[in-house]
C-alpha cells in the first residue's frame, strides 16, 4: 500500500512559490489572523509588483506598500480599527504609486464567488449607486431580463497564491481555525495554490475527532508550513492577542517617515525584517517574554 | 451629572432597537455599541448582536469594561455561533439595524469612505476603505449613519465619491428606482444634532437639538441647507432606568462621559 | 432586566403556521434529516395547494404527492437511492398533476442564493446547454457584458416557512446539526419563517461550549419543536438509521395503489398518519422496539 | 474466476484516477465507487474522496462491507471534515473527477435524468431529478458517463431531455462556446463496453470492448451510429495487484461478480 504524502514544507520553500508579479490572497482579518511570518518572508524578500487581493486588511498592507511591493491592491479596508484608523501609508500615499480597485467587502465576496462558481459574472447590490462601479473595471452593468431595474455586476477575480494564517492543521492539509474563518475559504477556493501556516501541527486523528472543526479540508490546502507565533503582531484566535505596542511602533515610524524624517521607519525594518534571517529570529528579536505576555485572558 | 450628548446619542440609538431584531455592532463605533448594549440590557434581551464573525447574547453580562474594544476577537468567549464571512454577507437582507460611518455626508445620506479629493488616482486623502458598508447599506431593513464630527467638513454638498447610496439624489422612490432591497437610512447621528430626512425630498432635516448645541450652531456646522422644521420637538430625556443601565452597566468607565 | 424569550412551541402549533397554499422549504437530504413529525401532522391535515421547495428529496415528496398536497414542486430528486432510485408517484404522476419547475442541486441553490442576497438573478453555468431553461420559467438567457458566451440566470425563488430536522437546539432557536447541514441553511436563509424541530433540547450553556457547532444562529430560527425519533423513517444524524422496512413498506403500498389495489395504501395512511393522533402516537405504533433497533452501529 | 466485465470496468475507473486527485463519489454507483476505491488503497492514497457531505480518507480501512453502502451518513465516521452543500457547490470547479448516471445518453455524451416523453406536463416516465449532476458536469474538470443498460433504450439517437451537456452537438469546441469551464465527459462505461468520443468530432467511439460482448453486439444495443476504428485496442488486463486488492479489500463480498 503507498502511503499518503505529507504537505508540511519549510516557511522559505512556501515563500519562494511566489514570485514577483503574484496576485496574491491575503487571509485574516484586520488585526487578527494575519500571516505574518509568511508575508515577513516576503517583505525580507522585497518581492516586487506584487497585486494583493485581500479581506479586510491590517498594517500588513500599509507596510508592503511602504516597502514598494504592491502593484495593485483589492481590499474593502486598510487600518487598524482604534489603533489607527487609516495606516500612514493612506496620507497621499507617500509617492508610493499603484492601482486600488475599489472594492467593498460584499463586492470582493462576489469576485471570488464568481471565479470559484465558474461563472462570468455575479450581481453585486452593494455596487449599486456608489462610485465603485467608475473605479473599478470589474464591475458592469447589466439590465435585469426580469424587467427590474440595471444592476451591477462583478467579473471574477483569481488569485495565483493563498496565504493564509489558521490555528491547527495535520500532514496531509487538513486545517482548522478554531474559531472564526472569517473570509479564508472564499480566498482559497478562488486561488490556484493556497499556503497555509499554522501555531500547531496536529494529528490526522485529532483532526477526525472534530471534522466539523475543519475549516478548510485537504482538497484546498497545496501547503503547510509550521509558524508559531506567525501572526504577531496580529493577534491569532485561540493563541495571542494583537501587539498594540509593536504596530505603534510601525505607525510613529511611518509618520516620522512622511515628515522627513526616515531613519525609525529604517531602524523598524531592519530590526524586524530584515536583521532576522528566519522567522524564529524574528521572535527572538520580539522578545519571548514579550510574546507569552500576548497570551489570552480568560 | 447632567446627561452628555454622548449619553443622548446611545439613549436616542437604543430607543431604535426592537427586541428580537438582528443587529451587526460595527467596530470602532462605540457610541452606537453603547446605544445596542442599553437597549439589550434594557427592552431588548432577544436582540440578536452580531460582532465581527460571532453571534452573541449579552444580556448575563454584569458590565462592559471596555467600550473601544466589544469588537474583537475577544467577544469570541460570548458567541453563540461563529459565522463565515461569506454566510454573514448570505444574511444581510436578513438584519434589521446597522450603522454607517463615513468621512464625508451628503444631504441625501450618501457617504464616503474613499477618500477626498477629485483624481482618484491622487487622492488628497485616501479613506480607510468601504469596509462592509457598501453591501450592508444597499440591503438591511434600516441604518443609521454617525459621525463624530459635525462640521461643514464632514456634512457636505455632495460626496467626493460614495461608498454607500442613502437616499441617491433624493425623493421617496429614489431606492425603489435604484432596486436596493433595504430600507435606508433613518437617521444621522452627530454630537450636536439627531437628524432623519424628509418624508418627500428625503433631504436631511434637524430633528433634535443635543445641548449644548444650538439650532444655529448646528446651522452653521452642517455644509449644506438642512431642513428646519417650524417647531423642533425635544428629544424625550433619559429615563431613570436607562441612565442607570447606561452609567452603571454599559459605560461604567465613564467613556460617553468624557471620563476614558 | 428583562428575560429573554423561548421560541419553543408545540408541533402542532408549528404546524398551524404553514397554511394551504404555502410555499414550503424541506430540509434533510435524500434519506437523512428529513423533519418527518412536521409533515406528518400537515399530512393529517391534509395540507393543500403547497409548493414544495426541497434539497434532494426522499420518499416524504412522494408521500405528499400521493396525499394530493402538492401543486408544485421544486426539488433536483426524488427518490430512496438504492432502496428506490424513483418513487412510486414517478409513474405518470399516478393521475396527480402539479407542476414541476425542473431544477439540479446547483440551480436550486442559486435560486435559494439570490432571494437571501438581494439580487434580481445571479448566473447558473450548470442550467447552460440543458433543457432547464426550456421546463423553468425561473430561468432565462442573458449576455454576458465581459464579452463571453451568454449565460443562464436565474430568478430568486421565495420560501413562506421552512422545516428543518436537526440534532439539537436551545430554547432561543440556536440549533446545532452534529454533521452535516446540508442545504439546510440557504433554505433556512431563503425563508420568511423557520420552524426546526430536534431530537434534544439543550442549555445555551451546551451551545456556547461549543459555538463553531452551530448550524443555524437564533437569528434564522423562529420556532424550535421537540420531536424526538422525529425524522423517522428517514435518519437522524448521530441519532438513529434510516428505516428501511417502513420505507418499503410505503413503496409496495404505493405499487399496489398504482396497479388498482387501493387497499395497502390506505391501510397505510391509517396506521402511520391519521390514526396516530401525536407524533407520540405514531411512535408508539411504529414499536419502540423497532425504533431502538434504528440506533447506530458504532 | 474469470475476470468479470464489472470488475473490468471498476479496474478502468481506478486507471483514470491520479494521485491527489479530487473525486466526488456519488451515491448508489457501486461500480464507480468500487473503481476509486482501488485507485485509492493502490496507486492514489493522496485522492480527496468527497462523499456526500464530508471530505474523507479511506486508506487506512481494511476491507469495505458494502459497497452499495458507502455512500451514506455512516461515513461520516470516517470525515476528516464536513462540508455544507453550498460549499461543495463553491468547490466544484476544483473537482478533478465525478460521474453521471443517464436514463438517456446520446451520441455527444449529453444525458438525461429528468424524464421519457415529449411533453413535460404528461412524462411517459418520470425519472429521479437532475440531482447534482447539471452543474457538477457543467464544472468539473472530466466526468465519467456510467451506466448498467447498454441498450437502445439508454444510449439513444437524442435525449428526450438534458439534464447535463456533454459535447452538445459535436465539435472539440462545443463546450467553449457555451462557455462551460469544465472538461467535458471523457468516456462513457458500460456493462459491453468502454467508449470515448473522437477527438474532433466527438462523437462516441468505441474503444474497448469488454468480454463477454462483442463489436457486433455493441453496434446492435446502441441506439445511434457508433464510431468504430478501424483496429479495436484490447484494454489492458487487470494485474495481479489490482485484481488482489479489489476482490480481498474494495468488493469482498463479491457484489462486481455477481455474487452480492
Amino acid at each position: 500500500m503507498s502511503r499518503r504524502n505529507s504537505v508540511v514544507i519549510a516557511l522559505e520553500e512556501a515563500a519562494a512559490a511566489i514570485p514577483d508579479g503574484a496576485v496574491i490572497g491575503i487571509g485574516g482579518f484586520v488585526t487578527t489572523n494575519k500571516p505574518m511570518a509568511l508575508l515577513r518572508q516576503l517583505m525580507r524578500e522585497r518581492r516586487k509588483g506584487l497585486t494583493v487581493v485581500a479581506a479586510p486588511s491590517g498594517l500588513e498592507v500599509d507596510m508592503m506598500i511602504a516597502l514598494g511591493m504592491v502593484d495593485k491592491l483589492i481590499t474593502p479596508y486598510v487600518g487598524a480599527e482604534a489603533i489607527s484608523p487609516v495606516g500612514p501609508f493612506h496620507s497621499k500615499w507617500a509617492g508610493r504609486t499603484f492601482r486600488v480597485e475599489e472594492v467593498d467587502l460584499g463586492t470582493l465576496v462576489t469576485c471570488l464567488r464568481a471565479r470559484f462558481q465558474g461563472v462570468p459574472f455575479l450581481p453585486v447590490m452593494g455596487a449599486v449607486g456608489t462610485s465603485l462601479p467608475e473605479l473599478n473595471p470589474n464591475l458592469k452593468w447589466l439590465d435585469d431580463p426580469f424587467g427590474g431595474p440595471p444592476v451591477v455586476v462583478a467579473a471574477p477575480v483569481e488569485i495565483d497564491v493563498a496565504i493564509i494564517h489558521a490555528s491547527q492543521a495535520d500532514r496531509y492539509g487538513n486545517v482548522q481555525h478554531r474559531g472564526a474563518v472569517f473570509v479564508d475559504n472564499l480566498i482559497a477556493q478562488a486561488a490556484n495554490k493556497v499556503i497555509v501556516q499554522v501555531e500547531k501541527l496536529v494529528s490526522n486523528e485529532e483532526i477526525r475527532s472534530a471534522p466539523t472543526e475543519t475549516t478548510l479540508p485537504c482538497e484546498f490546502v497545496d501547503a503547510v508550513v509550521l509558524a508559531p507565533y506567525g501572526a504577531h503582531p496580529s493577534a491569532s484566535q485561540n493563541y495571542y492577542q494583537l501587539d498594540e505596542g509593536l504596530m505603534k511602533e510601525y505607525l510613529r515610524a511611518g509618520k516620522s517617515f512622511l515628515q522627513g524624517d526616515t531613519a525609525p521607519l529604517e531602524g523598524f525594518w531592519k530590526k524586524y525584517v530584515d536583521r532576522p534571517a528566519t522567522h524564529c529570529d524574528y521572535l527572538a528579536a520580539v522578545g519571548l517574554d514579550r510574546l507569552f505576555g500576548l497570551g489570552l485572558e480568560v | 451629572m447632567p446627561v452628555t450628548a454622548q449619553e443622548l446619542m446611545a439613549v436616542f440609538m437604543s430607543r431604535q432597537v426592537n427586541n428580537g431584531d438582528y443587529i451587526s455592532v460595527g467596530t470602532n463605533l462605540p457610541v452606537p455599541t453603547a446605544g445596542v448594549l442599553l437597549a439589550h440590557l434594557t427592552h431588548a434581551p432577544d436582540a440578536k448582536l452580531n460582532i465581527l464573525s460571532y453571534f452573541t447574547n449579552l444580556t448575563d453580562i454584569d458590565r462592559f469594561d471596555d467600550l473601544t474594544q466589544i469588537a474583537n476577537p475577544r467577544v469570541a468567549k460570548w458567541a453563540e455561533a461563529v459565522m463565515s464571512m461569506e454566510a454573514m454577507v448570505n444574511a444581510i437582507t436578513r438584519m434589521d439595524i446597522c450603522f454607517a460611518g463615513g468621512i464625508q455626508i451628503d444631504r441625501y445620506g450618501n457617504t464616503n469612505l474613499i477618500g477626498i479629493g477629485s483624481d482618484p488616482d491622487n487622492l488628497k486623502f485616501r479613506g480607510p476603505g468601504s469596509v462592509g458598508t457598501s453591501t450592508v447599506m444597499a440591503l438591511v431593513k434600516k441604518y443609521y449613519i454617525f459621525t463624530n464630527d459635525h462640521s461643514p467638513r464632514t456634512l457636505v454638498e455632495k460626496c467626493d465619491f460614495r461608498s454607500t447610496v442613502g437616499w441617491d439624489r433624493g425623493g421617496a422612490d429614489a431606492r425603489v428606482k435604484l432596486g436596493l432591497p433595504g430600507g435606508g437610512p433613518q437617521y444621522v447621528i452627530t454630537p450636536k444634532a439627531i437628524l432623519d430626512f424628509a418624508e418627500t425630498t428625503k433631504a436631511m432635516r434637524l430633528k433634535y437639538v443635543l445641548p449644548p448645541a444650538s439650532v444655529e450652531e448646528i446651522v452653521a456646522n452642517t455644509g449644506f441647507e438642512l431642513v428646519i422644521p417650524g417647531k423642533i420637538e425635544e428629544m424625550k430625556p433619559p429615563t431613570e432606568e436607562e441612565l442607570r443601565v447606561l452609567r452603571t452597566r454599559v459605560d461604567p468607565k465613564g467613556l460617553l462621559r468624557g471620563k476614558a
